[in-house]
């Protein structure tokens, strides 16, 4: 492994600076459970690596009524061994106790999973769905960009030279409101996704007809999908507002996912199979937060 | 019943000079010695000795210690049980387990300057070094007891009040005397009054130490199994198990000792010292915890020969008999009974053919270091004072020196004065070799520059040890043989033995693999001492390659489809006794082994209760320079019956290696205690070994008697080297200055006062 | 002749589960892998490897790289010597050196990606790793055949030139078909004619590794006398000693082999990869060598199970009789000739009585890693079919699985379908007992409504078992604990179930023997840790040394007592006078009265077993699958096996598990994904799917014991059988659950869902 | 004469309870430190990729793969591998289970399963056996098939 410096700033301006100063040949890291792995695979070669986790602001944790914000070191375990999260965010947590396995999620965070942008990520969906928002900061100041338009192509995203994810902030989900995240994997632990999906939905008061949905697909595109939405674009066309709660309903919405999938034969699954599990996967999900959501009416 | 042996003369392996097998890792540095053992998790321990020779020991606190930054751990007596009150052979001699673990660690009397009173285990050397130093001990000193004559005296205070020693068969309490006894034969006094002229002078000796150059050290861990690794190097793998059981009162068999290699001994690393203080601070510790003493604990806190005062007397006829003799041998036992004062009972005039004899011997306690063995323990102390008074004799009667030697030597069937008679054995070739030595037969020049010169001869004696071995061996396909052998080896005994094999085997010697297992991987072996290893585990090796012949011979009848009877071996090659087609070398038939069975493999073991003694005769040419009392060496011949010599380099290098120690236990080496028992020259400077400067080149004679006990004739040979010198030293300064000097070392001091009270100033 | 025994039932150390040997070291971390060796002056060694799956290597160019600094050697092909034609037997199948040097280090063709160029030592492992990258070489790639069907094709490139292929005995040149052989049993033809259902399958596997957790290694040291010491992980001293020395072209006993703990093998730790390249690093850079594959390294060039085609027809009379069958079993052998056709060729139909058969095998050599055994290697692809044909047939007749089997199982007498007459064997008590199984007889949990289908599968399956050479040293220390020294390494708990065999012989308790492993100059040869040899062959030189020892023993009774040996009796552990009652002493207490009756006593014991005694199992499989995603979870498995004497019970349960386990990897997820260029896409432990603990339930186990007469306590290998089921038994339960029959596995979540989408079309 | 053009870099953390304090390339994972380094090789490497869960220690209380976690990042921290679960009165009830019921063959994974589930019995004292086979997914075993580690961990967890 080419040989590089390790520096462990304790303000984001500190890291910034050496951010600036590297560009391509730097990399922060959390957990580092992608950016080493990546590095002793040959992608790239780093001369520094910025370990963030001594910055307040990346450690930081706050859920209050305005919603969730949590920095872009924290650990996935810090946000499920957390009662009052796990209650109010669950979409969020299906897919933080499942990145990896136990060793992996004491170190990894959903910052990270987000900077590493790969297609088959578990924890950008649940965000996307959950309509968080990315507070980066950089050479010249900072600025917010919504999870959905956060990743450009596999392994890159929006962030500039010098700029950094501080933190993470989601809005609190209104009454009515429920979530969830399932993947297919051929094991039932330590795998990357062959296939995955997070929906949303926010019922009306009667419980009976959706207002509004979101549905964020996994691992079957080149960066994470949001059925309805081109990144960067104002349009998005819900594909459940307005209609009822049904059998028929959702698995149209299945269908309408299976058709904004575009997935690739590999290794880990053919094109056809994932066609067929986004279809699967999003009647589940849909099914699931429907529950949740009448539970919070 | 012991079996004898008509000795073959056309030996093709015994008698060559192979390279050593260990030889490359011991000259590149590879070898690994007790010291350099490296275990994770290596802690290190380090020892708080007493300042006093003789004090009671009132408290101990390690609080200051425990608490310091780094410290895993202390330890007192209180950490060790009480140990059982019975006596353990350590291969030279006998040692009591409770008062050895006493030695290990003081209970309520530190016995002499450096016994150990706690120990501590840390992180690193320097932070225990520091740790020691912070255990507070409150000590009530004692009067000290200094030599045997103190020891003895009326109001002499008692180092072990509730001893009670055996003085002749008789139990007797309060005294620092703890063992008495007398060997005689005929009547003396009757000799004596047979006597025209008798000699009776008396000696003294300092206490001497081994001086070998490692360092005692042990790393030891005890694991969550109660089971005890201990990696030390030692003259006895087996002899460190046993004893550290004992003292730490577990079974032998939960003690495993990896072998590592050993930096000299010379008897000196027979007894354990440091294994079951790394054991207990281990176990208190969880951690690995390694020791290594500096040299001035070596000197102070390990066994040395004992010192000691010895009075001869002998009386001869003027027709050059000894008629009688008597001695009276006191040894400074130490701070624990158990001197080599029996030992030198049975050799101060086991040289000599005498009818009327007298030994009275006394193992005296002083407070200073338990004695243990050095290199034919007893024997050099005894030979000082016998042979000077034989060389007086002679001097006195005016005859030679040899001849009244050869007329008085013990030979088969002589009786020992302790009872035995010798079976076969060589002092008379040797002596006879001696007359026929260059040396002996080249006239000494005068110096030329007013210095003066002399020559001494003296003789000596040593009864080595035969004692438990085994070997196994096995045979790989090309027809090398593997074996596992339980010696340390000190000198070479690695190939000493594989030669053993090899001429049984009809191989060449580096066609067999010596390696030495740790005591879970090879049968009970003794230790590495008394002159035993070439002649007993060499035994066993000759035992084990007979043994593999035979099953080789079933192998070969396998292959041939004939009988096993008809198979025959020699030289090496197998052959069918009716068909000459039939012939195999021993590589051959190790090559086609498949399919006629399992691995070919043997096993064996000995248990020799007699060795074959050995005597030897040294000549020595010095030069006193009168003014400095400085003496030089300027010729030394070493001649020895060594039975059959093995690998006849390695040989040499025990007779020359013997004679150098005597020559510097003669001339310079003493303990220079203070009047408070502590040790003023405990260091390699003050503490005078010779240099390579010191010495001329050592010739050597071997002359080989076969020992009818061992298949090859072996004896021992690396203890008798070291009786004559101080013998032979002594008379050659005699001759050199016409002064007796009775009191060793002769060291210049005393020659120059010697010789100004002779020229009496 | 072969011995056999009448063994007993019920045994007094033998069946008890004591704790393991080396417990306390691996439980604590302590136990030393051959990646935790250090040693002064080491220094570490990377392997370039081919990134192409077939080319032709124009020029390597070393010189940057040897430029680099911290580099201090390197090697390629050309480092070692020309071994044309040179071939040795390794117990499992015979090695050909020119192309076993060829996989090492390649010399004129890169034959699969990961396949070594050269490599480079250098002062620390990152600076090696840095190195390899500046090493140029020109390759000239190939289109390349990763698969039967592609290396078959007519327009197959062909792999080795030199390969003479063997066509049923005809020469068969530029081909990549290596060999065909052929055996018949009847005329199977006629028999097909008497079946009134006949099936016919084909079956495709992909190719699979062990996956054992600890990377390959290998610290080798070449040193000034020639010599070559080793230390590795491996699962044979004395093979990868033999395999070394061949490719090296040296005498073995030039290298000593010292076993460390191994990390898993399973058949894939004998041959050797790394130990020949640091060999010959260490010779040119005068330094100790290391070297440890990474992950990719292992996946992608060590020795996987082949992946290939198998094609069954069996036909079947109407009252239930299996008349005829016929199979051929394509194997692919990797980069040189060499699959488990052999082995696969007696395991097809070696659960069955079969009149009339004929197997052709065919052993292909495609660009992939060289395959190595893998745990029964060939008896679980041939299982998957026979198993599954069976299944099939038994459906459409509607027959019970058990009893059809039953009816048609082996047992003694039956002739096998490559020829040899079974002894005992305990198929049809393996049977029963898995019809008398609580699972077997617990009704299958109907489908939940959560839409996912549940199912039930059967299958069994059959491994021959080796005896080979092994040798055992014992010695008696004076506590009665017995040292074993032996040379199998120990994977599984061998060193208990060894000395439990010689306990029970001495009336001894486990612990009180204390077995080491040792090197390859402490041990007779000792042949290597596979074939479920171990507790088997070791075990028997266990019985042999032991009742050596106990006449050993005897003797010294005898001695004691003063009694003639032919008097002294040893039962249960105790020594008695068959006419003195007085007289008798336990082990434990005549080994403390050895003193004075001769030296240690100890005996050694070897074997080499012609044949082994073969093992049968059963396994039930509950299976839960989710119809929309393809998902199968395994809910309950039961493994049935016959052990013939379970030594240590806990051992034979966990080789059990492990077996099944590893079967239902195998059978669900694990595969090699090769990309079309011929390269291993899933060379991590992410996306080489092994079942982690929340894939599977508890494995439920029923040992049943049927004696093996030819071994003292009846003991019947047990490592290897329990992999042979489970791809059949999970394919079948899958089948019970979803009516779809899956003809190539791995059965993965997609598969399953494409086969169910064709089945409803 | 080394390629290193980056300096070691100071390590000052407490391993087993114990200060140390060790100089290492900045690149160097806590794995590599651990076996080179500080000398302790109970944690061993099976894959180097976070996949197998060998290499598992304790990092402030939390279980850890250690081969992704650069040496550098254990200053201040609290670092227990298998080497301390002992203690001078002997086994940890975990190990001592382990030996009991069998639960290791080879023995490469137990360092990693035994401080992992230290890590699920330290905060969950009574766990269920799904918890247990959820929590040591990460822990990857050839020999076994988990059966006996899974029965080992509840044993230990009654102990």
């Amino acid at each position: 492994m080419h040989p590089f410096e390790y520096v462990a700033p304790t303000s984001v301006e500190g890291a910034v600076k050496v951010l600036g100063e590297h560009g391509e040949r730097a990399r922060p890291i959390a957990g580092g459970t992608d950016v080493l792995v990546q590095l002793r695979g040959g992608r790239y070669e780093l001369d520094a690596i910025v370990d963030v986790k001594n910055i307040p602001e990346l450690m930081q944790i706050r859920n209050d009524s305005d919603g969730l914000e949590f920095g872009a070191a924290v650990a996935c375990y810090q946000l499920y061994e957390d009662p009052g999260i796990s209650a109010e965010y669950p979409g969020i947590i299906d897919a933080a106790s499942l990145i990896g396995g136990i060793q992996i999620q004491s170190r990894a965070g959903l910052g990270g999973n987000l900077c590493n942008a790969a297609p088959s990520a578990d924890g950008i969906g649940p965000l996307i769905v959950y309509k968080a928002v990315a507070k980066i900061t950089g050479p010249n100041g900072s600025r917010e960009v919504a999870v959905e338009d956060f990743c450009t192509a596999p392994g890159r995203t929006v962030l500039q030279r010098g700029e950094l994810v501080v933190s993470i902030s989601v809005p609190k989900p209104p009454k009515g409101f429920g979530a969830a995240y399932e993947r297919f994997i051929p094991r039932n632990e330590m795998d990357i996704a062959v296939a995955g999906v997070a929906s949303s939905v926010q019922l009306d008061s009667s419980g009976h007809t959706f207002e509004a949905s979101r549905i964020a697909l996994a691992s079957v595109g080149p960066t994470p999908i949001l059925c309805g939405y081109e990144p960067g674009s104002s349009g998005y066309d819900d594909p459940l507002a307005g209609k009822s709660v049904s059998e028929d309903s959702i698995a149209a919405a299945g269908k309408l996912a299976r058709g904004s999938a575009s997935p690739i034969n590999d290794m880990r699954g053919t094109i056809e199979q994932r066609r067929h599990l986004v279809d699967v996967l999003t009647r589940r999900t849909i099914g699931l937060a429907v529950e949740r959501a009448r539970a919070a009416l | 019943m012991v079996a004898i042996y008509e000795p073959t003369q056309d030996l093709k392996v015994v008698g060559t000079r192979p390279i050593r097998h260990d030889g490359y890792d011991k000259v590149t540095g590879r070898a690994l010695y007790g010291a350099d053992v490296k275990v994770p998790g290596l802690i290190w321990g380090e020892v708080l000795r007493s300042p006093h020779a003789h004090a009671r020991i009132k408290s101990i606190d390690t609080s200051a210690a425990d608490a310091m930054p780094g410290v895993f751990a202390t330890m007192t007596h209180a950490d060790l049980p009480m140990a059982e009150d019975k006596d353990v052979d350590v291969g030279e001699g006998m040692v009591n387990v409770r008062r050895h673990a006493v030695n290990v660690m003081a209970d309520d009397k530190a016995l002499y300057k450096g016994h150990v009173v706690a120990a501590v285990a840390a992180i690193d050397r320097n932070t225990a070094q520091e740790a020691a130093r912070r255990i507070e001990v409150e000590y009530e000193p004692l009067p000290v007891v200094n030599n045997v004559d103190e020891a003895m005296a009326e109001d002499a205070p008692l180092l072990h009040p509730d001893m009670h020693g055996n003085h002749l068969g008789q139990q007797i309490g309060g005294t620092n005397v703890a063992g008495q006894f007398r060997h005689q034969l005929g009547d003396p006094e009757q000799g004596f009054a047979e006597s025209d002229l008798i000699v009776d002078r008396t000696f003294t000796l300092p206490m001497v130490h081994q001086g070998y150059i490692e360092l005692h050290n042990a790393t030891a861990f005890w694991d969550e199994e109660d089971r005890i690794t201990i990696w030390s190097s030692t003259q006895g793998a087996f002899g460190v198990r046993s004893q550290t059981a004992g003292i730490l009162k577990i079974d032998e068999s939960n003690i495993k000792v990896n072998p590592v290699e050993i930096g000299g001994g010379f008897g000196g690393k027979t007894v354990v010292y440091l294994p079951p203080v790394a054991a207990v601070l281990s176990k208190k510790a969880h951690r690995p915890v390694k020791m290594v003493m500096d040299r001035t604990s070596v000197f102070e806190g390990s066994g040395p020969a004992p010192g000691g005062k010895i009075r001869v007397k002998i009386g001869v006829s003027n027709d050059g008999k000894i008629k009688a003799a008597e001695a009276d041998i006191r040894f400074e036992a130490g701070a624990f009974p158990g001197s080599a004062v029996s030992a030198g009972a049975l050799c101060v005039l086991a040289c000599y053919d005498i009818p009327h004899v007298r030994i009275d011997g006394r193992d005296v306690l002083v407070n200073k270091p338990k004695s243990a063995a050095y290199r034919a323990p007893g024997s050099p102390q005894v030979a000082f004072a016998s042979e000077q008074v034989v060389d007086e004799i002679c001097d006195r009667m005016g005859w030679d020196k040899l001849q009244f030697r050869l007329e008085n030597a013990s030979k088969q069937g002589t009786r020992r004065a302790d009872g035995p008679t010798f079976a076969r054995v060589g002092l008379v070739e040797t002596l006879e070799a001696a007359r026929a030595s260059d040396h002996w037969n080249t006239p000494l020049e005068k110096s030329g520059d007013g210095k003066l010169r002399g020559r001494g001869i003296a003789s000596g004696y040593w009864m080595n040890g035969g004692g438990k071995s085994t070997c196994d061996l096995s045979v790989s396909d090309d027809g090398i043989v593997f074996m596992n052998e339980g010696s340390a080896d000190i000198g070479g005994t690695r190939a000493s033995i594989a030669m053993q094999a090899a001429e049984v085997l009809g191989i060449g010697a580096h066609d067999v693999r010596p390696s030495i297992p740790d005591t879970d991987s090879i049968g009970f072996t003794g230790v590495t001492g008394g002159s035993r290893t070439t002649y007993a585990t060499g035994y066993a090796a000759y035992q084990a390659a007979t043994e593999l012949i035979e099953k080789l011979k079933s192998r070969a009848a396998a292959l041939w489809g004939i009988d096993p009877e008809e198979v025959d071996f020699s030289d090496g090659v197998f052959s069918s006794k009716s068909d000459p087609e039939l012939k195999l070398g021993f590589k051959d038939l190790a090559r086609r082994l498949d399919g006629t069975g399992g691995p070919v493999t043997s096993t064996a073991s000995v248990d020799l209760a007699e060795a074959g003694n050995s005597f030897a005769v040294h000549i020595c040419d010095l030069e006193v320079d009168p003014n400095t009392g400085k003496t030089d060496v300027i010729r030394y011949t070493a001649l020895q019956d060594v039975g059959k010599a093995v690998h006849p380099a390695y040989v040499e290098g025990q007779m020359q290696g013997g004679a150098v120690q005597g020559i510097g236990w003669t001339l310079n080496e003493e303990y220079f205690m203070t009047e408070e028992g502590v040790m003023a020259n405990s260091s390699f400077l003050d503490y005078r070994m010779p240099t390579s400067l010191d010495l001329p080149m050592i010739d050597t004679i071997m002359v080989e008697v076969p020992n009818p006990l061992h298949p090859f004739g072996v004896r021992g040979v690396a203890e008798v080297p070291l009786a004559p010198p101080l013998g032979a030293v002594a008379n050659a300064v005699t001759d050199a200055t016409g002064t007796r000097f009775t009191d060793a070392p002769i060291n210049p001091g005393k020659i120059v006062a010697g010789l100004a009270h002779e020229n009496g100033a | 002749m072969v011995a056999t025994f009448e063994p007993k039932q019920e045994y007094r150390v033998i069946g008890t589960r004591p704790i393991r040997h080396d417990g306390y070291d691996k439980v604590t971390g302590r136990a030393i892998y051959g990646a935790d060796v250090k040693m002064p002056g080491m220094v570490w060694a990377d392997a370039l490897r081919s990134p192409h799956a077939h080319a032709i290597i124009k020029s390597v160019d070393t010189s940057e790289a040897e430029s680099l600094p911290g580099v201090l050697a390197v090697a390629t092909a050309a480092d070692m010597p020309a071994l044309e034609g040179k071939e040795v037997d390794l117990g499992e199948g015979t090695v050909n050196f020119k192309w076993a040097s060829d996989n090492i280090l390649a010399s004129d063709k890169a034959l699969y990606a990961g396949h070594v160029i050269a490599a480079v030592a250098a002062i620390d492992r990152n600076t090696a790793q840095e190195a390899i990258k500046r090493i140029e070489v020109e390759y000239e790639p190939l289109p390349s055949a990763t698969n039967v069907a592609e290396a078959l094709a007519d327009d197959a490139p062909v792999l080795l030139l030199d390969l003479q292929g063997n066509d049923l005995g005809e020469k068969v040149s530029n081909t990549n078909m290596a060999a065909h052989n052929r055996h018949e049993l009847g005329n199977p033809e006629k028999g097909f004619e008497q079946c009134s259902l006949i099936v016919e399958r084909e079956f495709t596997m992909q190719m699979v590794h062990q996956g054992y957790i600890e990377p390959h290694n290998a610290t080798a040291f070449w040193d000034e006398e020639d010599r070559i010491r080793i230390w590795t992980s491996t699962q044979g001293a004395f093979p990868v000693r033999k395999q070394t020395a061949g490719l090296l072209d040296l005498d073995e006993s030039r290298l000593k082999v010292t076993p460390l703990e191994i990390g898993g093998g399973f058949g894939g730790k004998i041959p050797v990869y790394l130990e020949p390249i640091a060999a010959i690093l260490s010779r040119k850079s005068g330094r100790p060598v290391k070297m440890v594959m990474d992950r990719k390294n292992v996946f992608e060039a060590t020795g996987p199970a082949p992946g290939g085609k198998v094609r069954v027809k069996i036909g079947v009379d109407d009252n239930g009789k299996i008349i005829a069958a016929t199979s051929d079993i394509y194997f692919e052998a990797g980069a040189y000739p060499g699959s488990a056709v052999g082995a696969a060729e007696q395991c097809v139909f070696a659960c069955y009585d079969i009149p009339h058969t004929r197997i052709d095998s065919y052993d292909v050599v495609v660009n992939k890693p060289k395959s190595a055994a893998y745990r029964a290697p060939g008896s679980p692809q041939v299982a998957m079919a026979t198993e599954s044909v069976v299944d099939e047939i038994c459906e459409k007749k509607g027959w019970d699985k058990i009893d059809f089997r039953l009816k048609n199982a082996a047992k003694e007498g039956t002739r096998r379908a490559d020829g040899p007459i079974y002894p005992r064997i305990g198929l049809i008590e393996t049977l029963e007992a898995s019809q008398k199984s609580p699972h077997w007889n617990a009704p299958l949990d109907p489908d939940p409504d959560n839409g996912r289908k549940r199912g039930r599968g059967i299958a069994a399956g059959y491994w021959f078992n080796v005896g080979l050479k092994s040798a055992v040293n014992l010695s008696v220390n004076e506590d009665g604990v017995v040292s074993l020294v032996e040379g199998s390494t120990d994977i599984g708990g061998t060193r208990a179930s060894v000395a439990m065999q010689a306990a029970e012989v001495l009336g001894l308790e486990a612990h009180e023997v204390r077995p080491v492993v040792a090197d390859t100059e402490s041990i007779g040869y000792t042949d290597v840790t596979g074939g479920s040899r171990v507790c088997y062959a070791t075990g028997y030189a266990a019985f042999i040394a032991a009742n050596n020892l106990a006449d050993e023993m005897k003797k010294r009774a005898a001695m004691l007592w003063g009694i003639d040996v032919s008097d002294v009796h040893f039962q249960d552990g105790v020594f008695s006078s068959k006419t003195d009652p007085e007289l008798n002493l336990h082990f434990r207490e005549l080994a403390g009265k050895l003193g004075d009756t001769g030296g240690a006593v100890t005996s050694t014991g070897s074997v080499d077993l012609e044949d082994a005694g073969g093992g049968f199992g059963v396994h039930i499989a509950d299976v839960d699958v989710d119809p929309e995603t393809g998902k199968t979870d395994v809910t309950r498995y039961t493994v049935v096996q016959d052990a013939g004497k379970a030594i240590h019970p806990a051992y034979v349960e966990g080789q059990m598990q492990g077996g099944a386990v590893q079967g239902i990897g195998w059978a669900l997820n694990e595969e090699y994904y090769m990309e079309n260029d011929g390269v291993m896409a899933n060379s991590t432990f992410l996306d080489y799917r092994m079942p982690t603990s929340l894939d599977l339930p508890n494995i439920e186990t029923i040992i049943v014991e049927v004696p093996n007469p030819i071994h003292p306590f009846g003991v019947r290998g047990v490592g290897e059988v329990p992999i042979a089921p489970p791809l059949a038994t999970v394919a079948n339960a899958i089948h019970d659950a979803v009516g779809v029959r899956l003809l190539e596995t791995p059965m993965k979540a997609g598969n399953i869902v494409e086969a169910l989408e064709k089945e409803n079309s | 004469m080394t390629t290193k053009t980056v300096r070691n870099v100071h390590v000052r953390t407490t391993i087993n309870g114990q200060e140390m304090e060790f100089l290492v390339p900045p690149y160097m994972s806590l794995l590599d430190a651990l076996r080179e380094v500080v000398g302790l090789t109970g944690t061993k490497e099976g894959c180097n990729d976070g996949n197998c869960g060998a290499c598992t220690v304790d990092l402030d209380g939390r279980i850890v793969d250690s081969c992704l976690v650069l040496a550098p990042e254990a200053e201040g921290k609290e670092v227990n591998t298998i080497e301390g679960m002992a203690t001078p009165q002997g086994l940890h009830p975990l190990q001592q289970a382990f030996l009991e019921e069998a639960a290791l063959q080879c023995g490469i994974c137990t360092p990693g399963f035994l401080v992992a589930a230290k890590g699920l019995l330290d905060n969950e004292p009574d766990p269920d056996e799904h918890r247990i086979r959820h929590w040591l997914a990460g822990n990857l075993c050839r020999c076994t098939g988990y059966d006996k580690i899974v029965r080992a961990v509840e044993k230990a967890a009654k102990a």
